[in-house]
């Protein structure tokens, strides 16, 4: 491993400060990540943060990085697209609870069981923030929204569940109430060689009534301090994955060494797509059109 | 000027393709010219395939409307096609197995029924057991015999195609192949055509389709990323795509959906890279959010739309042209694009590789439409078309940006032009953000915090303003055929190779007829268009689609309207002859007549047989009744039974609504 | 005839929305007219929100361009707003934390600056501490002061409103109303108005949005499935109907995605029910497949697309009429469906129930086309126009069906009117199958095993004859305003009302001016259109999109060019001074000037500013130079701090590019 | 439980013969199907079959009973609409592996969180049949297919595991070649209240060469015989979804009572939506407009 260079967090300062609402988790959020990115001693131009759209996904527009804000839902696969143009660079996905386990949640499915080298950070508010308040796949049975106003009647998911058995070889949480525990968790699924999920507590001032910080922070507790190791058996990660009502685990649940779709891809084998030349191989094209003959 | 066409006919699963190949290239290599289409169903095995491959010793750009030999490979296809074939022509099926009624054909065609059995037993002695599939190839040498040319190129065609399979294989096809062909000589005397009347330019021309020219465009022009998600008929660009991954070094992505492909391949595009996808229009469908991000976003990308028999689900193995619109309308807003539709082959390639570029140039997403007829059919075209010489135009990207010297780095900075400075991701000091939101010109958004309506205006016109530098590089479409012609035929895509011909029938025929194929789509040439338009004198649209799409949008760029339409709207491309006889009605200003003609009735009558299970009959008379209870007049068809040809009930079909009004076996039933 | 525009801004969070309800439904029941606008953006707390309520002594479409009383809720609004307050008029604001510099007021504009914490002091001590939020009470009450209005239907509305919350709460607000009222009419001797001469006729009128009103009508029409996934500006729908869900009954869906919203409204659709769904332009993107889907298996089912800036996400919450393509084009292939938009709510209510009409009588999907403004904009409606007592027709369907004596049911029979009887699932012998691949009469598929081109030939018409006959029932759309006219405006959508107004504008100047508004897009009534269009002699389209969708859409129908076009594309509703202007302007030929006016250069730095963390500077004065180095004649802006009015440096902006060209504070740096 | 009568399975004879390859493991499909109902005695009229597209979403065109044939990958939704419109009808879902699991997981995922009263029976090749072979999202890495010359290089989902950490509270596992199982295993999925999944082994004869009939008769055992309780213990259950090498089960794996969406909606308290007056309640409908004045 090369030694890491750390930068100063200042390094990743957005052109405009955060247009969320005063109190918003996302904020911790957005340090966390800036934080992370400083730690692993990351460039801003190696650094590549694509998201969605709702509150959480105006992110990219806050940090000092390349950037897409792509369209609600489809982080996951734009952000496969930029990642295989250039690997070269680091990927950091971002978005809602609506976005990634809602609309998004097939192709966050699908790029988990390829084991892509990116990190996705799910700002998981159990609420749709940006269209005013709607029950999302993380609402809890019983949440009066304003698209539920006699309570939600679908059973939430359970985000990290589905990324264990989907195949993200790294599951975490966090909460942005514990900022620093979030950073650093950020910071390793960053280093993780695979695809590594962070779900996020990000409370929504505005929206949730129900999941606020108090109410985080009277049930989560830090699983590094427990002695838990995320390495050893994927059944007993998932049993951490379904702590709720009382106790919810932070940090990382799962974490699993195993081969990338980058690994598996022929075309990188020559490196990063954007830098390979575009001149062709006339010999070998000519024989095609020959094979036609 | 010597032609043929050879129609093969089965199910799927017969290997009626390969054989259809081998004729082909066979043909190809004798330097003859050869356009195949293939009519099949979504099935994978049984069903009803039929293929046509026209053989000429000039360029032919349609299957036409001849039937010189058909070669039946059930009976069924006896059944459906054996009328259909001229006089003059011959009908090669395996006599063990099938039978051909003399009342089916027309007169003057020669039955050659071959006893497989007997003519391979020779080969099956030497070999060992012949396949059924293997028959098409003693078929395959009938043919060459009646075609007048010899075995030595389908030898060679053989020879590489079992080359994987070793010696004994080849030997063996090889040896089927002679046997066919010397059975025919046997029995058919004179063939259709002497080998020498073939004026072959001796010029050996890849047998190729239009997906697989699409393919090998863009891997010329420099594409590095592919996504797809299989769809009939876009789906062989990604087969030719992951063959060929490991020489071309393209990365080859076959993703969960359409949305996906779509938004990885912009993605991809975000990241610097030369990158395409392709789908039908089901797919396309959910495509289209993404091509106005692409839009927003500038970001160069290549979207394929090939069109096939909709509307939903369809027919999905069946030709058509009715996306336009939905092409055209892809995506809520407005926002610069190039719309593009190749007319054959040689266009496909070119058209793609000029696509990349102008994605490149402009900063846009390109939408290429093709159809099923275009994108599947194979045909011979000249090595040249298929140069990989070609001009791979990407604009300078800024390498690095001083900030401190500079000011902040602009993604999207207005100007003249309407194309901005772009530094891919990974530049130092030119961080931006790719978004979908609006946007200044640094891409700060001004859709939340920031909103500004100047701003706004500005972004817009800044963007729109491609539209118009852009259309200066594109030719103007040109009228084809004599200047001043009594009629003008309007058409676009694929039919462009039909409408040639049928132009040069017409002519031919003393009606003087030129013709006008719309390639671009956005930004369109209404200038030129309008000029050629406004002096034509009878305006016909010849369109495979229901509605005369590109006759409407033609109407919305310049005010002309047609003064007459032709569609097909049956699954099945237009044939030269059915548009010659529909401008000759339409200069007679005959109304289109939509009731159920008698060969109609025919085939409805077999469809309700069919699909009732009933497959033991055959329709054998009609005649018309007028009204008859029903409201409208009928057709009333006889049934037989397709071994004893004893009568056995009747169908009642209406004949304007195409409605099965009655039908009646032994005890009657209604329908 | 009397009126008067209040504009409340401030930002996101303010509840100004609330106050803006309380003004309005206070003249609502003092018997007068509303109709407010709300420009807002994509977020949640902070940015600019901009509401401005119109009232009248007449129905009013449109939220004009006067502005008689500002209440500015932050100093940003100040500098946004300040100018534009008409001669006459009145600034509202807090002065504990607001000030208006004079620099920024037109003459013979009354600043009122209110101490909220002296104006208040006597309620507080009372009632207790008053948040922020209700300060706005107080500044309503001061503006019933100005508009000669007294505080009886506030206090009732207010009664109301807080009827849940308590006594306590209620005498508190109309405390501080009063407060407003009394302190007002200190200040300010002579209000705008007297109350007399308000020619209300006292009819109470519902206070209502588009969105509301189409959710209304779905429930008076029998809907009894609403799926949704939430959308600005559709959302409202899916709110009204959840919250009503108990009184309704109607089975109210949020899904997971729009494509699921789609699938499952056509799902419930063929299950047999009435059923809706409704979403915005890139929702609709992701329906279109749907769409085509609905369209060939003849299902009734109704989607509304509510239009907002694009393209792509664009400007979420601004409004636009941009696609009219996406929604004409939606989907693959040809099929026949109802593309119907209405004009203003009253409209959009009974087109509503409308479509479900024709939607069951003739088998097929309805896309109704609102934009964000019809949407989302409330208005005083006579309650007549809601009425539920609305004609709610279904067709007949079978109830049984025997197949024993009537042979196999054919869903899909041949008919001459194209529309097939139709069993609901559940009824017993007529089991069918309902899909997407073409089919026969019985939906037994073509695509497959049973090709049959005549039959798809019949199934194609049958479908597409349902068009002419639904044609034939829809009613033409009519000129409005005198018939000889000079001037013809065409319009569409939510764009009827400024237009409206725009005409009569434009007659009282002498300009004789008649307008077409276009409802039914699919199908299309093109003799009548042609007809009318004809003989207008200067034909303008108005249109809230860039490239005049609209006129090129009548163009595709009829031929018929306009002769210009008004467009606007930044976000912001058309008024109707603006078409008054470019009408006059296009009469004198005068060609459009898109390069930036001196209120955009201001506007322009002010976002440079803002988004460039310095939003403690102004600009100041400005001046053209031309050229300047840049290629381009530049604006240049002075600027000032907004607390000391010194200078603080020069912003330059190109004026027909409108980019930044330099920036200089203390030291210089480029932009 | 009111008293079923049984019917004979030729009620359920479809109008025209299927045109699958021969061999194709969809007929053992086709044919459980037609049992189970039988069984279950389930008049075809109030039989809902609906598929999406692909060779086995053609199913529905075989069976003697009302069906829907919709979009590649929208048959669950298309099914709760038509399923919610007329609760008084079973719905069965039918398809491929496609169909299901790849373009359509995101739709299956929202379906089983909500427990809707459906049962979905996936014909799980491990191959795109209909578009002639390519990778679908159960093949094995290192299958060869159309679309992965060089072997597939993404990891298959678990449909079983994904079931059971969605929401689904019936998972079971079928196979073509044990048509008597398949068929049982169906009717008690159509007898289950809530999301029933019968991921269903059902060869490709022609595109897939791996996993062959021999391929599974050498491996599937049936659960039943083992003693294996699928209500026992949600992790013993996940463990026998991850069988699969040597030995694979067949039966029910999971099993568990919930409340079903159904249960939850209020506009379904008075019946099948569809057989409710379309009349209005005209006092209330003039509170609601009173309302806004
Ligand atoms: C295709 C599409 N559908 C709907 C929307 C509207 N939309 C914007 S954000 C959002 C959901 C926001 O919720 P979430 O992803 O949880 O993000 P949050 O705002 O809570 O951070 C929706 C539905 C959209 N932009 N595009
Ligand atoms: C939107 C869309 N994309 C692609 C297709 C093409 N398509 C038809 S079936 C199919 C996949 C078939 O695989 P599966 O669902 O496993 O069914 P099988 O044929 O194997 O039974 C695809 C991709 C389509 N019809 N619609
Ligand atoms: S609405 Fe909620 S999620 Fe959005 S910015 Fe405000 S607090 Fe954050
Ligand atoms: S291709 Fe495969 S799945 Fe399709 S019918 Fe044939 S065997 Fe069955
Ligand atoms: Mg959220
Ligand atoms: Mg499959």
């Amino acid at each position: 491993m090369a030694t890491v260079t750390e930068l100063p967090v200042e390094t990743f300062k957005g052109p405009v400060d955060p247009d969320w609402c005063p109190g918003c988790g996302d904020f911790g959020v957005l340090k966390s990540i800036q934080e992370a990115a400083a730690k692993n001693g990351i460039k801003p131009e190696n650094l590549m943060v694509v998201s969605g759209i709702g509150c959480s996904s105006n992110l990219p527009g806050f940090i000092n990085s390349y950037g897409v804000h792509s369209l609600h839902g489809r982080s996951v696969p734009v952000a496969t697209g930029v990642h295989l143009a250039n690997t070269d660079m680091k990927v950091v996905i971002v978005g809602g609870d609506g976005d990634g386990y809602g609309i998004g949640v097939g192709h966050l499915i699908h790029a988990m069981r390829r084991n892509l080298d990116v990190t996705y950070v799910v700002m998981d508010n159990q609420i749709y923030g940006l269209t005013t308040g709607q029950t999302s796949p993380t609402s809890g049975i019983g949440h009066k929204t304003k698209s539920t106003p006699l309570g939600n009647i679908e059973n939430p998911i359970n985000p990290l569940a589905l990324a264990m058995i989907s195949g993200a070889t790294f599951v975490a949480r966090g909460f942005s109430g514990e900022q620093k525990l979030l950073a650093d968790t950020i910071a390793a699924a960053m280093m993780h060689k695979g695809f590594s999920l962070v779900d996020t507590f990000s409370p929504c001032v505005t929206y949730n009534k129900i999941n606020t910080y108090p109410w985080f922070k009277e049930r989560v507790y830090k699983l590094e301090d427990t002695g838990f190791d995320p390495t050893e058996n994927l059944y007993k990660s998932l049993e951490k994955s379904y702590e709720w009502d009382e106790k919810i685990p932070l940090g990382i649940l799962y974490k699993h060494e195993m081969p990338t779709y980058e690994d598996g891809e022929l075309a990188l084998k020559k490196g990063a797509l954007v830098k390979q030349s575009l001149e062709i191989d006339k010999a070998m094209y000519k024989s095609l059109v020959d094979e036609l003959i | 000027m010597q032609e043929v066409t050879i129609g093969i006919a089965g199910a799927a699963g017969d290997g009626l393709d390969k054989s259809g190949d081998t004729l082909a290239r066979s043909c190809g290599r004798f330097g003859l010219h050869v356009y195949a289409y293939n009519s099949y169903q979504s099935i994978i095995r049984g069903g009803h395939i039929w293929l046509r491959v026209r053989i000429s010793d000039r360029k032919v750009t349609c299957h036409g409307d001849k039937l010189g030999v058909l070669v039946a490979l059930n009976q069924d296809s006896i059944e459906r096609h054996a009328r259909e074939v001229d006089e003059g022509g011959f009908i090669l099926f395996n006599s063990d197995r099938i039978k051909c009624e003399e009342s089916l054909i027309k007169k003057g065609v020669t039955l050659l029924p071959i006893s497989m059995k007997e003519v391979t037993e020779e080969v099956a002695k030497k070999y060992g057991p012949v396949k059924p599939i293997m028959q098409n190839t003693v078929a395959m040498g009938a043919v060459m015999w009646l075609m007048g040319l010899g075995t030595e190129q389908t030898e060679e065609v053989l020879t590489d195609t079992f080359s994987a399979k070793g010696k004994e294989v080849i030997d063996m096809n090889v040896a089927l192949l002679e046997a066919g062909y010397e059975y025919a000589k046997k029995i058919v005397s004179k063939p259709i055509f002497v080998a020498g009347k073939w004026e072959s330019d001796k010029k050996r021309r890849p047998f190729i389709t239009g997906n697989e020219a699409i393919a090998m465009a863009a891997y010329a022009a420099g594409c590095k990323f592919y996504a797809a998600y299989p769809m009939t008929p876009a789906s062989t660009i990604l087969h030719w795509m992951a063959t060929n991954a490991k020489k071309t070094g393209i990365l080859v992505k076959q993703c969960e959906d359409e949305i996906s492909v779509a938004n990885m391949a912009i993605g991809a595009g975000i990241g610097g890279v030369r990158s395409m996808c392709a789908t039908a229009g089901g797919g396309f469908a959910l495509m289209t959010e993404a091509v106005g991000m692409a839009g927003i976003m500038e970001v160069p990308v290549i979207f394929v739309e090939v069109q096939r028999g909709g509307p939903s689900t369809g027919l999905p193995t069946k030709t058509e042209q009715a996306d336009l619109f939905q092409v055209f309308g892809a995506s809520q807003g407005e926002f610069p694009r190039l719309i593009v539709a190749p007319r054959d082959i040689a266009d496909a390639y070119a058209s793609t590789v000029e696509s990349f570029n102008l994605a490149d140039k402009y900063q846009l997403p390109v939408l290429m439409m093709s159809d099923l007829l275009l994108s599947e059919h194979p045909e011979t075209v000249d090595a040249e078309a298929l140069s990989c010489d070609v001009k791979v135009e990407r604009p300078e990207y800024i390498k690095e940006w001083d900030a401190e010297k500079n000011g902040k780095f602009k993604r999207y900075k207005f100007t003249e032009s309407g194309i901005s400075p772009r530094a891919l991701p990974g530049t130092p000091g030119a961080c931006h953000v790719t978004a979908s939101d609006d946007h200044d010109e640094r891409g700060i958004l001004i859709s939340d915090m920031f909103t500004s309506p100047p701003v706004r205006r500005k972004i817009m016109e800044k963007r729109m303003t491609k539209v118009a530098n852009m259309l200066k590089e594109l030719p103007a479409p040109k009228l084809e055929g004599p200047a001043n012609a009594d009629v003008t035929l309007l058409c676009w895509g694929s039919t462009w190779g039909v409408v040639r011909e049928a132009a040069e029938l017409l002519n031919e025929k003393g009606i003087k007829t030129n013709f006008l194929c719309i390639k671009y789509i956005a930004p369109f040439h209404t200038k030129e268009v309008t000029e050629i338009l406004s002096k034509s004198k009878k305006k016909i649209s010849v369109e495979v689609n229901f509605t005369s799409v590109m006759a409407q949008f033609v109407k919305m760029q310049t005010g002309v309207s047609m003064d007459g339409h032709i569609t097909k709207y049956d699954g099945e491309p237009l044939e030269p002859k059915m548009i010659v006889e529909e401008v000759e009605a339409q200069l007679a200003s005959k109304t289109k007549d939509l009731s159920v003609s008698e060969a109609e009735a025919m085939e409805m009558a077999y469809h309700y047989l069919r699909t009732h299970a009933l497959e033991k009959l055959r329709p054998s008379t009609l005649k018309v009744h007028s009204k008859n209870g029903s409201g409208e007049p009928v057709w009333e068809i006889e049934l037989a039974e397709r071994i004893t040809n004893k009568s056995a009930g009747t169908i009642k079909i209406g004949s304007n609504t195409g409605s099965v009004i009655e039908f009646k076996q032994e005890s009657p039933v209604n329908a």
